[in-house]
């Protein structure tokens, strides 16, 4: 039975997000329907309850008609849930007391039929109800950070990101997995859009970092273990056969990516032919000026795009985005070390963007390189030529190309051991195998592991640009508990009613963190809510429910269930 | 645009016309597409943009082979060549078909093989041989392509076979008269309903009542149909050189003539691009002793069509003059082999012809792999 | 079960960190499934209480999804092991009690695997639609 | 171990037992020892005996179970301070006590476990009743241990968790009572630890061989009745359904409250959580047209399956305890062996076996959850 005071109070507030949710949920009739169930005072609907009038919707509301629980109607809870807590508290509800239904994520974009999904979300509206009315106000609670970041991976986000936090006064430590740092980036001659060598910024780069106080260096060494949450991971490293640990606030990843294998495009005989090569495999060429194919200069050298990107195929349907310039970079500088050499490029589609990308293709195109739109389908050998048989879209013929040397411009996969990662720190990864980011557009260096970041091309394929981007992106977010010194842990922590509990122990046994202890005065149980993660699971196993989760309390699921069930 | 596709959906086909990115890369592999005016790419597009002419004005609609090197390659999976198939459909159905090709499918309809030739001389071929009829239960089934079966030029592969197979100690049984073409081309040149209902219906009931362990044909493109499209129960379906790999490999098949020749190896498209099945033939002919194996250039996933699938057997094409089997003979002598072989009875009639025309048959034998190994076997065989 | 316009009441339990998300994916993918579904949200598949499912079935719910991270993938190290464990044992008394425990699914599904969550609804629907509405729904004494 | 023979004297086999008993405290073996004990009145139940004249009262023998005494133990041991016992047990109620420790609601350390072979226990009410028309058959009973044959007195059964009982034998226990294939007016032989053994004076002597067989031959005719009533109520579960079974359960919690491994302090079905608002009751009324009363009846004996059928050890008493005369134990057996099996978990059998809910094995059922 409730007290008076604690009575509830309800608004809810039903979410159009712009068409998002309105074109399939009637969102009119969920607001109504809301209005007359049990203890809700107020329900609304609204174009964008996350906007600022939105926002401020809720707070009035919340004051003026004295409500002491907030239900929101909108997108998931993974989204938005910070945002509308906030809004409630700002009201002065207790931000513990607002429920979310997803109505968007999980009923608006998964169903076509309208009256169906209306009334789904009704549904879902009348559960959030049923919950929020059980729902107990909690503090806000804090703990205190390890100061430092662990950066996974050495190449240019690794270093970048390094380099910000340790100038940022925290210690970074880089654990690279090979003998040195720089990664790819360290093996290319030069750089576009500007034909620059590698060197002349990339060996200052890691000069920097190498004798930056604040950086450790840990070459040829493995991220082992990672134990703990933001604020206090600890990592166990292992190098040259040594485990060793290091506490740390935050986590950056930037392991980066590996070369698609071209072999696995069995008709441009890569392997077969020495005059195939991959656009990696030229880099080093143009590095030696070696670039004699069967004994003499190639009087024809020809590019194919694309090779391992853009292939549903091959499970990789993405575009790997540097290709199209590195093959307008080597494309160039074969014109610049072979004047007479006919050079053409074969393309599906050129993808100049980003900063003097349009500009660098232009510049290619006046070098003399020739642009042949077609997806070349076929490499077979003609006498000592090879013959490139791909059909000129603009001339609408099949032609057969004959030339000396075919660079197969060959994209970014993940690389074989994100999964290992992956499992370390359970990051999930999207569909194609890189790391998921939390969100594509407003949390594209977040993981849904909180306190960890991903930086360069261990997200997405990318350019150096962008890779530098993301690390000083990375860190900046890594920093913000460092600077802080403090980070927000969960209030929904499981609690014990000592009346209750008798004592079994069975919630210290199923505790993955120790939370859990029997008292040994009074045999029962007492829970660390420094240590409780929050999962539940002793909760489930106390048959008397003298352990709750709180926010997820028997009362409150059953509560749910009995409006899901009707 | 979505009258074809839909058209396409209705009728079986995984055609997906929206998700092509007009690359290329299907009609820069397309064999035909140098020969003729095919332009599998451009046909996407017009279907696209609803802008296709009359289709019994593009007779180069018959001049696919179906060989898959379009749908094997496309990056993104628009199964190209089905758009061909789709359009013949719609020509089927109006009528509207080459005459040679109306008369195969008469004679599959009427005798059930597209030579038109007698149901009841279905099996002379096997005279003498003791092949046991299947309906006296067998391990293994033998099912003959109607080439292999009536042809004069290929029976010598089908008797060989048989002889390796018994050689071998395989139980082998076969339908003989019953046999009835399996209709892979038949499904290629458009007749989806005569596919459905007569051939892949009848069929299968028939293949499974015989209740044999596996079926091992002759040809890749039975083969093909009944692994992938006629949706066998309990049944292995196999191709003969899967078979001979898999006795050699097992010691129930010895070879111990030597058959002193240089030999290479034509991918038949259906075996090999279509099926992957590329190692089994070139094990069987590296284990023929004496027998010196050479590759061409363009094998395996690069190899070149024969242009005898797809209808391509009873429609000559409308370029007679510059025919892929001439550049594959040609392509053959050029490594120095005096056999050219074979695992298919439509690459054998398709590459001897060429020799043939091309003046090349004393330089050049183009054999049937079973052909080869039989002369391998000694007093076994 | 002929009745074409049934439509089953699909109550699931998704841990937060995986099939909950996994939903939300289907979601942000706009991958359709059937409405049948409705989703509470738990922390972890380990935290789903045996009396919740049983309280679902009693009061007429034709079908209960749990859902989990894979094996291994747990963001709580465990949870989903000890969750394997007890809707094991609690589907095989679900059954002995002559209850229909293929109306209880468990199924792992990864916050990547939007495809999946979609999948498994619509077999689930399907599943539930050939065998027709729990009558527990109708019973009142229970 | 050792094994000994206590001497019976003119067929006194009670009194060899009292005896051994008060040997306990006079040598101070222990301080205190709990034993069923026969009241004034006649009846019998357990008690707390620190006087070793007050045994000439225990009766070790008695053919009687109101209680599994193994939920007496655990308020006596479970937590420091607490006193050395020992404790006088039937072979169910060291099973059920080895579940407790395990629930920590008992413990071993300073406690001495005492199991007698048992040839089946009354009802209080039968047993009630025998005493005031021509007395229980015990001394029957206690003869009939050599050939395994011990029968209820005629008119009356054995309760019916005794007979579907294929475990009535002592084991797991410091001291043992080995009754079956004894001739007690020879002697009682047991089985103690050595120092124990010396602590008492007793010489190390070979009892009657043949106990196992004789322990089979009463097994095998105990499950044979078990299997009858499991088919008897596995076919009744199918047909009716648990709510079909328990139709007229009162909720009166009995089963709950005597079961010896119900071990909540306050049984969640008497927390708040099922404590409904009124207006909920005809919520359920209005959606189902009817809704039984007293509720939430079936959804308490699933759960209760759920949360103990694991370490069910067969005693029978919540059957016993049934006023609506509902088979409990039948229900909870027939499960608890099924589920039992699954996790290949022996309650009772040994301290060192985890409960199966609280352990996990990776490598288990990879295939559950992952179907397509």
């Amino acid at each position: 039975m409730m007290s008076e005071k604690s009575k509830p109070r309800i608004g809810v507030y039903v979410c159009h997000c712009g068409t998002n949710i309105a074109a399939t949920v009637d969102v009119e009739a969920v607001a109504e329907y809301a209005q007359n169930l049990p203890g809700v005072v107020q329900a609304r609907h609204y174009t964008y309850m996350c906007s600022d009038p939105g926002q401020t919707l809720i707070k009035e509301d919340c004051r003026a008609l004295g409500l002491n629980r907030v239900v929101v109607a909108s997108c998931s809870p993974r989204m938005h849930e910070p945002t509308f807590r906030a809004a409630a508290q700002e009201g002065g509800v207790n931000s513990y007391r607002t429920e979310m239904a997803n109505i968007r994520e999980q009923c608006s974009w998964v169903h076509h039929d309208k009256e169906a999904a209306t009334r789904k979300a009704k549904v879902l509206v009348a559960s959030a109800v049923a919950k929020v009315t059980h729902l107990e106000p909690l503090e806000e609670r804090e703990a205190g950070v390890h100061p430092g970041t662990l950066v996974i991976g050495g190449g240019v986000a690794g270093l970048s990101a390094a380099l910000d936090v340790a100038e940022a006064g925290f210690p970074a430590y880089i654990v690279e997995k090979s003998d040195r740092l720089g990664g790819h980036v360290a093996e290319l001659g030069h750089t576009f859009p500007d034909l620059e060598p590698t060197a002349d910024w990339l060996a200052p780069l890691i000069r920097r970092v190498e004798e930056h106080p604040a950086i450790t260096v840990m070459l040829d060494a493995q991220v082992e273990e990672v134990a703990g949450f933001v604020g206090n991971f600890e990592v166990t490293v292992l190098q040259g056969g040594q485990a060793q640990q290091i506490d740390v606030g935050t986590i950056v990843i930037a392991t980066g990516y590996q070369l698609f294998d071209p072999s696995r495009k069995p008709e441009f005989g890569y392997g077969r032919y020495p005059g195939v090569l991959t656009t990696w495999e030229l880099e080093q060429r143009l590095a030696t000026g070696d670039l004699v194919v069967a004994g003499r200069a190639p009087q024809d050298v020809a590019f194919i795009k694309c090779v391992g990107s853009r292939d549903i195929q091959l499970g990789n349907p993405y575009c790997s985005r540097v290709c199209c310039m590195v093959a307008a970079k080597q494309a160039q500088m074969v014109r610049q070390a072979l004047p007479e050499t006919r050079v053409t490029v074969f393309y599906i589609d050129v993808r100049a963007f980003g900063k003097r990308g349009e500009e660098f293709y232009d510049e290619a195109r006046e070098a003399g390189v020739r642009y042949r739109r077609g997806n070349v389908s076929e490499v077979y050998r003609r006498g000592e030529r090879l013959v490139l048989r791909v059909e000129d879209t603009f001339l609408r013929r099949t032609v057969e190309h004959e030339t000396d040397m075919v660079v197969l411009a060959v994209g970014m996969e993940p690389r074989d051991d994100t999964g290992v990662i992956s499992a370390l720190l359970k990051l999930p990864r999207s569909a194609d195998g890189f790391f998921l980011e939390a969100h594509p557009k407003l949390g594209p260096v977040d993981t849904t592991t909180n306190g960890v970041f991903l930086a360069g091309c261990c997200q997405a394929p990318k350019d150096i640009p962008d890779t530098v981007a993301q690390a000083k992106a990375a860190a900046s977010s890594a920093l913000i508990p460092l600077i802080r010194g403090t980070v927000p842990v969960i209030s929904e922590t499981a609690i014990v009613d000592a009346e209750l509990c008798a004592g079994c122990g069975m919630c210290v046994d199923v505790c993955p963190y120790g939370a859990p202890a029997l008292d040994p005065l009074w045999g029962v149980s007492r829970i660390n809510a420094v240590l409780c993660k929050g999962c539940g699971a002793c909760a489930v196993t106390c048959p008397s429910k003298a352990i709750c989760l709180q926010q997820f309390t028997p009362e409150q699921i059953m509560a749910q269930v009995d409006v899901l069930t009707v | 645009m979505q009258d074809i596709q839909q058209f396409a959906n209705e009728i079986g086909l995984d055609l997906d016309l929206l998700a092509c990115i007009q690359c290329g890369k299907c009609s820069g592999g397309c064999p035909v597409s140098i020969t003729t005016a095919l332009n599998i790419r451009f046909l996407v597009y017009e279907s696209l943009l609803d802008a296709l002419p009359e289709l019994v004005h593009m007779e180069e609609l018959w001049d696919c082979t179906c060989c898959f090197t379009c749908v094997e390659r496309c990056p993104k999976d628009v199964r190209p060549a089905e758009l061909i198939i789709t359009l013949r459909n719609q020509l089927v159905e109006s009528g509207k078909i080459p005459g040679t090709i109306g008369e195969a499918l008469m004679g599959i309809f009427r005798q059930g093989n597209p030579l038109g030739l007698a149901r009841e001389d279905r099996a002379l071929w096997a005279e003498g041989l003791d092949v046991k009829p299947a309906r006296e239960g067998c391990d293994t089934l033998l099912f003959t392509c109607c080439y292999s079966a009536y042809d004069v030029q290929s029976q010598p592969a089908t008797k060989a076979l048989v002889r390796i197979l018994h050689a071998a100690g395989v139980d082998l049984g076969y339908l003989g008269t019953e046999e009835t073409c399996c209709g892979n081309e038949v499904k290629r040149v458009g007749e989806k309903a005569m596919f459905d209902e007569m051939l892949v219906e009848e069929g299968k009931a028939l293949l499974e009542s015989v209740g044999a362990r596996c079926i091992v044909t002759t040809s890749p493109h039975c083969y093909n149909t009944f692994k992938n499209e006629y949706g066998l129960e309990g049944i292995e379906v196999l191709h003969y050189t899967q078979v001979l790999a898999r006795l050699l490999e097992e010691g129930q098949l010895k070879l111990s003539v030597p058959v002193e020749k240089t030999v290479t190896y034509h991918d038949p498209c259906f075996l090999g691009k279509q099926n992957k099945v590329f190692d089994e033939p070139r094990a069987v002919l590296r284990a023929i002793p004496g027998l010196n194996f050479v590759e061409m250039d363009r094998i395996r996933e690069r190899s070149l069509c024969c242009e005898g699938g797809g209808g391509r057997m009873w429609f000559e094409g409308t370029n007679t003059e510059d025919r892929l089997a001439f550049q594959r003979v040609q392509e053959a002598v050029d490594t120095g082999a005096e056999v050219l072989a074979v695992a298919c009875p439509f690459c054998l009639a398709m590459l001897a012809d060429a020799a043939k025309v091309k003046g090349l048959e004393e330089q050049l034998k183009v054999m049937d792999i079973s052909e080869l190994v039989v002369q391998a076997l000694g007093d076994g065989g | 079960m002929s009745d074409e316009s049934f439509e089953p009441k699909i109550v699931a339990f998704l841990c937060n960190w995986c099939t909950y998300t996994g939903a939300d994916l289907a979601g942000t993918s706009r991958i359709q499934y059937p409405p049948n579904v409705r989703i509470i949200r738990l922390m972890c598949s380990g935290s789903v209480d045996p009396t919740y499912v049983l309280k679902a079935l009693l009061d007429g719910a034709d079908g209960v999804l749990i859902g989990g991270c894979h094996p291994g993938d747990c963001h709580y190290q465990s949870g989903n092991y000890k969750a394997r464990r007890r809707i094991i044992a609690l589907k095989e008394i679900v059954k002995q009690a002559g209850l229909d425990e293929e109306r209880v699914w468990l199924r792992w599904v990864s916050a990547s695997e939007g495809q999946r969550f979609a999948d498994v609804v619509t077999q689930m629907v399907g599943a539930l639609k050939e065998k027709g509405p729990n009558p527990l729904r109708q019973e009142w004494a229970v | 171990m050792m094994r000994t023979v206590i001497p019976v004297e003119n067929n006194d086999v009670l009194g060899a037992a009292r005896g051994f008993l008060k040997q306990l405290l006079e040598k101070e073996i222990v301080e205190a020892v709990l034993a069923p004990m026969e009241t004034p009145s006649g009846s019998v139940t357990p008690a707390l005996v620190a006087d070793p004249a007050l045994l000439d009262a225990a009766n070790p023998f008695a053919p009687v179970m109101g209680l599994n005494a193994a939920r007496v133990v655990g308020p006596v041991s479970a937590r420091e301070p607490r006193g050395r016992i020992a404790a006088v047990l039937r072979p169910c109620e060291m099973r059920a006590l080895v579940e407790l420790v395990k629930l920590q609601q008992a413990a071993l350390e300073d406690l001495v476990t005492i199991v007698v072979d048992c040839p089946g226990t009354y009802r209080v009410t039968d047993y009630d009743a025998m005493r005031a028309n021509g007395g229980v058959n015990q001394d029957d009973l206690l003869a009939a241990m050599q050939s395994g044959e011990a029968a209820p007195r005629e008119g009356y059964v054995f309760r019916d968790g005794c007979q579907m009982c294929e475990k009535p034998h002592a084991e797991g226990a410091d001291i043992t009572f080995e009754l079956f294939g004894a001739n007690l007016s020879a002697g009682i032989p047991l089985s103690l630890p050595d120092e124990l053994a010396e602590k008492l004076g007793l010489a190390p002597a070979d009892g009657p061989g043949g106990r196992a067989e004789v322990v089979e031959k009463v097994a095998a005719a105990r499950r044979q009745a078990r299997d009858t009533r499991f088919s008897e109520i596995r076919q009744r579960l199918a047909n009716e359904g648990i709510a079909g079974v328990f139709a007229s359960c009162i909720r009166c919690h009995n089963c709950m409250t005597t079961c010896p491994i119900c071990y909540c302090k306050t049984c969640l079905f008497k927390s708040p959580i099922f404590d409904h608002d009124p207006a909920q009751y005809l919520n359920w009324a209005q959606r189902k047209g009817a809704y039984r009363l007293p509720a939430d009846t079936t959804i308490f004996h699933l759960t209760r399956l759920n949360h103990m059928v694991l370490s069910c050890i067969g005693c029978g008493v919540c059957s016993d305890a049934c006023p609506a005369d509902l088979p409990v134990a039948r229900v909870f057996r027939a499960v608890g062996q099924d589920l039992q099996a699954l996790f290949e978990y022996e309650p009772g059998r040994s301290v060192d076996d985890p409960l199966p809910l609280i352990t996990f094995r990776e490598d288990e059922w990879t295939g559950v959850g992952e179907e397509r």
